[in-house]
């Protein structure tokens, strides 16, 4: 299966999502300059972490008006996958795929640190390698990872199944506030009403390989390949 | 050619000279060189490349004296970074750079625009950035100020590198009242490059131009070079517009722009553009291509309207760099740049004539014969004379200290300790750093060194930065050669075999005798160390005058050692993680407490004598070490450093706060010794290992000649710390210990949370 | 042609938790400005646009909000002044 | 006491790289507004303040700025307008 890492002024984990892509799940991966008007016949869109354009402004804004994002959302509304993590899931909130909006930590402070998520729906296409209600520890690096939306959004969210991932306290850490953004209704990544695209601010290409801690990101990635090879 | 005052330039006067800094006798040197009076665009250049901070003048005879060569060193002191190779064709480029001066008058920029520099000099050679690490010293938290410039350095540095995308794995921060009005702020930069890639910032090929990339020139951080040379005063808060701001959106380009130019075969030469900007980028690399070169200032792409050649000069704007391209190849140089959305302007050319030439179109505003500018700078070795005052402290019988009642219970000065901002979990710090970014760190800050693997290889690199500054100042000399050892300490504990190092010299004032002593004693003792365990310096920077009204900084010879781990499974972690693995102590216990932390915190004293350093037993344990992690015995390791042992087996049971375990310890064979030194003295040459092999790990010891002993064992189910001396017996509940190390920094930094937050909120963009 | 010097308000929408506007105003009390009730923190712009005439470059403007300045999920915008430069 | 509503705006001081007002017209030109000439972002703060008269709550906002809510190194402040609230 071949993954597009679309590569915007500014990305700085397309390197980490290539490397995930490619040697924890042994797939094809070719990066996707944010100039380009092709997706290079990608069947899987990573839109990667990092501080595109600077973050100035806020995060994502600028990005989402890469003449490569026009590709990508007409890959997302044919029902094509799309992975958006941090950077990527500020991006694609921006661009509309993702409703809502990430802003400042409620911290005011950038937080980089392994974090505690549970699994809230295990039959989407990104989470169905997980097991229902599995807690598992993947790291987060960001400044801007509030989820917010308003109530009606966040009802439908979670009503619907949309709720990926949540912030839940780490077992190892009791005590520690499990939430590291003030994010609403602990949310830390959602998919569309379509199920084929994911945001989420921790990183699961950070979390792949056992030399660098537990890999509770790679079931991530083996559940895309699952099901779109099933 | 004949260079003409430029109208509306002012004449120089002695007040003039005086105001750049120079002094008469190099005011004298500058006119007989030249055999004329200076233009003011001259007087300009002279005045930045003259300053300490380029020049080195009141160091580099010093500096010369430092061990600098191994078989491995493929490049040494005088480029923009040291580099080493590290086997498989690969090789490593690292450097430490300070920027303490702006980081005492604008924090957040400061330290950023720090981070930028360094992360430049590495990645004009050829390397790619992958690692920063930093070491910092402030006053002491309880003051509000000194709360917003840690706050303001950590923020800097975070946003800075984390935009970048480069993880940040390691570094220190000590908090101490000598340096309350001059923080010192050290970043360093480790990257990776191929051997054959290795690329120099050596102007050569007459006729090739010279390119200037990135950003464009503002007005910004003029004269900061000069800046960093003088004392902080009231008058420098005056020159705050020097500030200069980073853009670390430019910069991740300007990385990937200059990588690709490198590798692309079109250029001879790249050079950041740092202190003294354009001026001393483009005369350093003339200087050692032993050519000339002619720049036109008009050519140079500005950000404000009506920027004379000066300011063009001398401007320090970030996120720019000085480029010598081949022939005819600079159309390719501009589509590289303009793909990342950058700039090119050639504004220069390499020539034959033997002169640093500078024009504004067809007026050549300054001109120096050959590289003279660069070589006739004044070299000086003033007096040097050890204050009588630090003497006296240094003999001081500290042994005759007597203890404070509360310390009966030892449980009592062991959470004091950890409760020291210096010896406290720097969570709150390197939190606001992404580690992770990079996919490489396999161990993040929170222990000894970080490792970063070295892909597709079965290697890693070690990485600390290390300085005890209360050592250095009760003596230079031991205190350099510890912040050596005490690197390579930690280093070893990772599984790192140390290779070498680079250093950053943070002094006062230079023209006082007791601190040139400062500086004479810590390099030889540097110096000694390296060549003891085999080190070579390889690079580094001296920031000289950190110094205000109320005095000097301690003497900080901050050392940032490199190590190669051999093999992925030699690395070692610090904290105990296994119930029922012996702890061994490498190394043997003293009665010394002078200068530790134990004295300055309990006793509020700086005195004694810092211990002893024995280079011949720091190369033993770390050969001992290095041999017991290579056969598999070492489950942890933890070097013993501020705060002493019962710190180093606390920080052992608790450094990973909710993956607490406990310990039962045993050293009634040093009962002979006083309980406080044996607890918290800070002997040097001390490693605690958890290994399941205890009798492998002696062995290994025994072989290598370091003394060791088995000195309890780890208990998962227990939790306490446990220590028996001869009769007595001391207890402390691991949670205490754990609250007290890991919620000091967050506690004290609460008291002023929402004010730093507001204060720091005009930079974030993060 | 003329030339104009927009100001930009953009503001977090009332409702959404502003920690920017909370550490402010915690800041201010404890630096002693009790007297201070409430504060919210957005974004000011200053744009210098050149259009025909005031109408065309207001227009543009709130375009400019609309597609990128101010995010039509959580804040809202408002065009402060325009003034020939 | 009355209570005022003071706008206070802070900006990036002139000279200084503005690298997000850079970003920022960069942007509007590439959505083709090619007529941005310029761009700067500050920040925009709105207070409620508690006080006698108009005359002290201005003097005290202008406290406020120089001491907190503008960095005196890189930023200018200005206060936009002070409302009966
Ligand atoms: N400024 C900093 N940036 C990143 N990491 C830091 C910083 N300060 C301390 N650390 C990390 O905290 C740990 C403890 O540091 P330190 O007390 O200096 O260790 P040691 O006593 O072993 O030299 C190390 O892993 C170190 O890298
Ligand atoms: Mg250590």
């Amino acid at each position: 299966m071949k993954f597009g890492i679309i590569t915007f002024p500014g990305s700085n984990c397309d390197y980490d999502a290539y490397r995930a892509v490619v040697e924890a799940i042994g797939q094809e991966a070719v990066y996707l300059w944010h100039k380009d008007h092709d997706l290079q016949g990608s069947e899987v869109i990573v839109l990667p972490g990092g501080f595109s354009y600077g973050d100035y402004l806020r995060a994502g804004a600028i990005a989402r008006f890469s003449p490569i994002m026009r590709e990508v959302v007409a890959h997302a509304g044919r029902g094509a996958p799309v992975v958006a993590i941090c950077n990527g899931f500020q991006i694609a909130c921006e661009a509309g795929l993702l409703p809502g909006a990430l802003l400042r930590n409620e911290s005011l402070k950038f937080v980089c640190a392994p974090i505690g998520l549970r699994v809230e729906n295990t039959s989407t296409l990104f989470t169905n390698g997980y097991h229902e209600n599995q807690v598992i520890t993947l790291p987060i690096a960001h400044g801007d990872g509030r989820y917010s939306a308003d109530d009606e959004t966040l009802d439908r969210l979670e009503g619907e199944g949309q709720v990926a991932f949540r912030y839940v306290p780490n077992r190892n850490r009791p005590g520690d506030s499990c939430n590291p953004n003030g994010s609403m209704r602990d949310i830390a990544g959602i998919v569309n009403e379509g199920g084929n695209v994911l945001g989420m601010m921790p990183h699961p290409e950070r979390a792949v390989d056992p030399l660098l801690g537990a890999p509770d990101g790679l079931p991530l990635f083996e559940s895309i390949l699952h099901r779109v090879h099933a | 050619m004949t260079v003409t005052a430029r109208p509306g330039d002012p004449v120089i006067t002695p007040a003039l000279v005086a105001e750049h800094g120079l002094t008469t006798g190099e005011y004298d040197r500058l006119v007989a060189m030249l055999d004329r009076t200076p233009t003011f665009t001259e007087l300009g250049i002279v005045s930045a490349l003259w300053s300490e901070h380029c020049s080195y003048k009141h160091s580099r005879p010093l500096l010369k004296t430092l061990p600098t060569k191994a078989p491995y060193v493929l490049q040494g002191p005088g480029e923009n970074a040291g580099v080493i190779a590290i086997g498989d064709g690969l090789a490593v480029a690292f450097k430490i750079e300070s920027h303490n001066h702006p980081s005492a008058v604008e924090p957040y920029q400061g330290a950023a625009t720090g981070v930028g520099g360094i992360l430049r000099d590495v990645f004009t050679m050829g390397a790619r950035p992958i690692a920063l690490l930093n070491s910092l010293r402030f006053g002491s938290l309880d003051s509000a100020r000194v709360r917003y410039l840690f706050a303001g350095c950590v923020k800097g540095i975070g946003d800075y590198g984390n935009c970048v995308g480069i993880p940040t794995v390691a570094g220190e921060v000590v908090f101490d009242p000598a340096y309350e009005g001059n923080p010192l702020v050290n970043a360093m930069c480790v990257g990776l490059l191929k051997e054959e890639e290795l690329m120099l910032a050596v102007a050569q090929g007459v006729g090739n131009p010279i390119i200037a990339v990135g950003a464009r020139t503002g007005r910004d951080g003029i004269h900061g070079a000069s800046f960093a040379s003088e004392d902080l005063s009231e008058a420098s808060e005056a020159k705050r517009p020097r500030v200069q701001v980073g853009d670390p959106f430019t910069e991740k380009l300007l990385l990937e722009a200059s990588l690709e130019l490198i590798h692309s075969g079109h250029i001879v030469a790249i050079q950041d553009m740092g202190a003294a900007g354009l001026v001393s980028s483009s005369a350093e690399m003339a200087a050692r291509g032993d050519v000339g070169v002619v720049i036109d200032t008009l050519k140079v792409p500005a950000r404000e309207e009506g920027m004379t050649p000066y300011e063009l000069l001398l401007s320090e704007s970030q996120e720019r760099m000085l480029v010598v391209a081949k022939v005819g190849h600079a159309d390719h140089v501009r589509a590289i740049l303009e793909k990342w959305d950058l700039t090119a302007a050639v504004i220069g050319e390499v020539i034959a004539e033997p002169v640093y030439r500078v024009t504004e179109g067809e007026r050549v505003v300054a001109e120096f014969p050959g590289i003279r500018l660069v070589t006739d700078c004044p070299m000086y070795e003033p007096d040097a004379r050890e204050s009588d005052d630090i003497r006296t402290r240094r003999e001081q019988d500290v042994d005759a200290i007597a203890e404070r009642k509360e310390e009966a219970d030892p449980v009592w000065t062991l959470t004091e300790l950890l409760g020291s901002p210096t010896i406290a979990s720097k969570r709150w710090v390197f939190q606001q750093y992404d580690h992770t970014v990079r996919t490489s760190t396999v161990v993040g800050p929170g222990g000894d060194a970080a490792v970063v693997r070295i892909r597709g290889t079965d290697k890693a690199i070690a990485l600390k930065t290390d300085c005890n500054g209360r050592y250095t100042y009760l003596d230079p000399r031991e205190g350099a050669r510890i912040a050596v050892a005490e690197a390579a300490r930690n280093v070893a504990c990772a599984g790192g075999r140390p290779k070498a190092i680079t250093n950053n010299l943070n002094f006062g004032n230079p023209k006082r005798p007791e601190v040139y002593f400062q500086l004479r004693e810590a390099v030889a003792g540097m110096g000694e160390a390296c060549l003891a365990l085999g080190t070579p310096v390889t690079g580094g920077n001296v920031s000289l005058y950190n110094e205000n009204p109320t005095g000097a900084v301690y003497p900080t010879p901050v050392v940032g050692m490199v190590g190669l781990v051999e093999s992925l499974r030699h690395i070692t972690r610090s904290a105990f993680s296994t119930d029922g693995d012996a702890i061994v102590l490498l190394g043997n216990n003293t009665s010394e407490i002078g200068g530790s932390e134990y004295l300055q915190r309990i006793h509020d004293v700086v005195a004694g004598h810092p211990p002893r350093c024995d280079l011949e037993a720091e190369c033993a344990l770390i050969d001992a070490l290095l041999d017991a992690i290579a056969e598999g015995a070492v489950r942890s390791a933890h070097d013993c450093a501020d705060g002493g042992l019962a710190v180093a087996l606390a920080e052992c049971v608790m450094m990973e706060r909710g993956q607490q375990l406990g310990a039962d310890i045993d050293l009634s064979a040093w009962s002979s010794l006083p309980t406080r030194a044996l607890l918290f003295g800070e002997a040097q040459a001390r490693v605690v290992v958890s290994t399941p092999d205890a009798a492998a790990v002696l062995a290994t010891a025994r072989r290598n000649g370091v003394p060791a002993a088995v000195i309890g064992t780890v208990r998962s189910t227990s939790e306490s710390l446990n220590i028996t001396i001869g009769t007595s017996r001391i207890s402390a509940k691991v949670g205490t210990l754990a609250n007290a190390y890991h919620d000091a920094i967050p506690n004290i930094m609460l008291r002023s949370a929402s004010q730093l937050d507001v204060a720091l909120a005009s930079n974030a963009v993060a | 042609m003329s030339r104009y010097k927009i100001a930009v308000q953009v503001v977090p929408r009332r409702g959404l938790l502003d920690p920017q506007g909370k550490a402010v105003a915690d800041a201010l009390h404890s630096l002693g400005f009790s007297n201070v009730a409430s504060v919210y923190v957005g974004r000011h712009m200053v744009l210098e646009v050149e259009a025909a005439d005031e109408g065309t470059a207001r227009e543009q403007t709130n375009r400019m909000c609309a597609q990128l300045l101010a995010n039509p999920v959580t804040e809202d915008f408002e065009i402060a002044s325009v003034l020939s430069a």
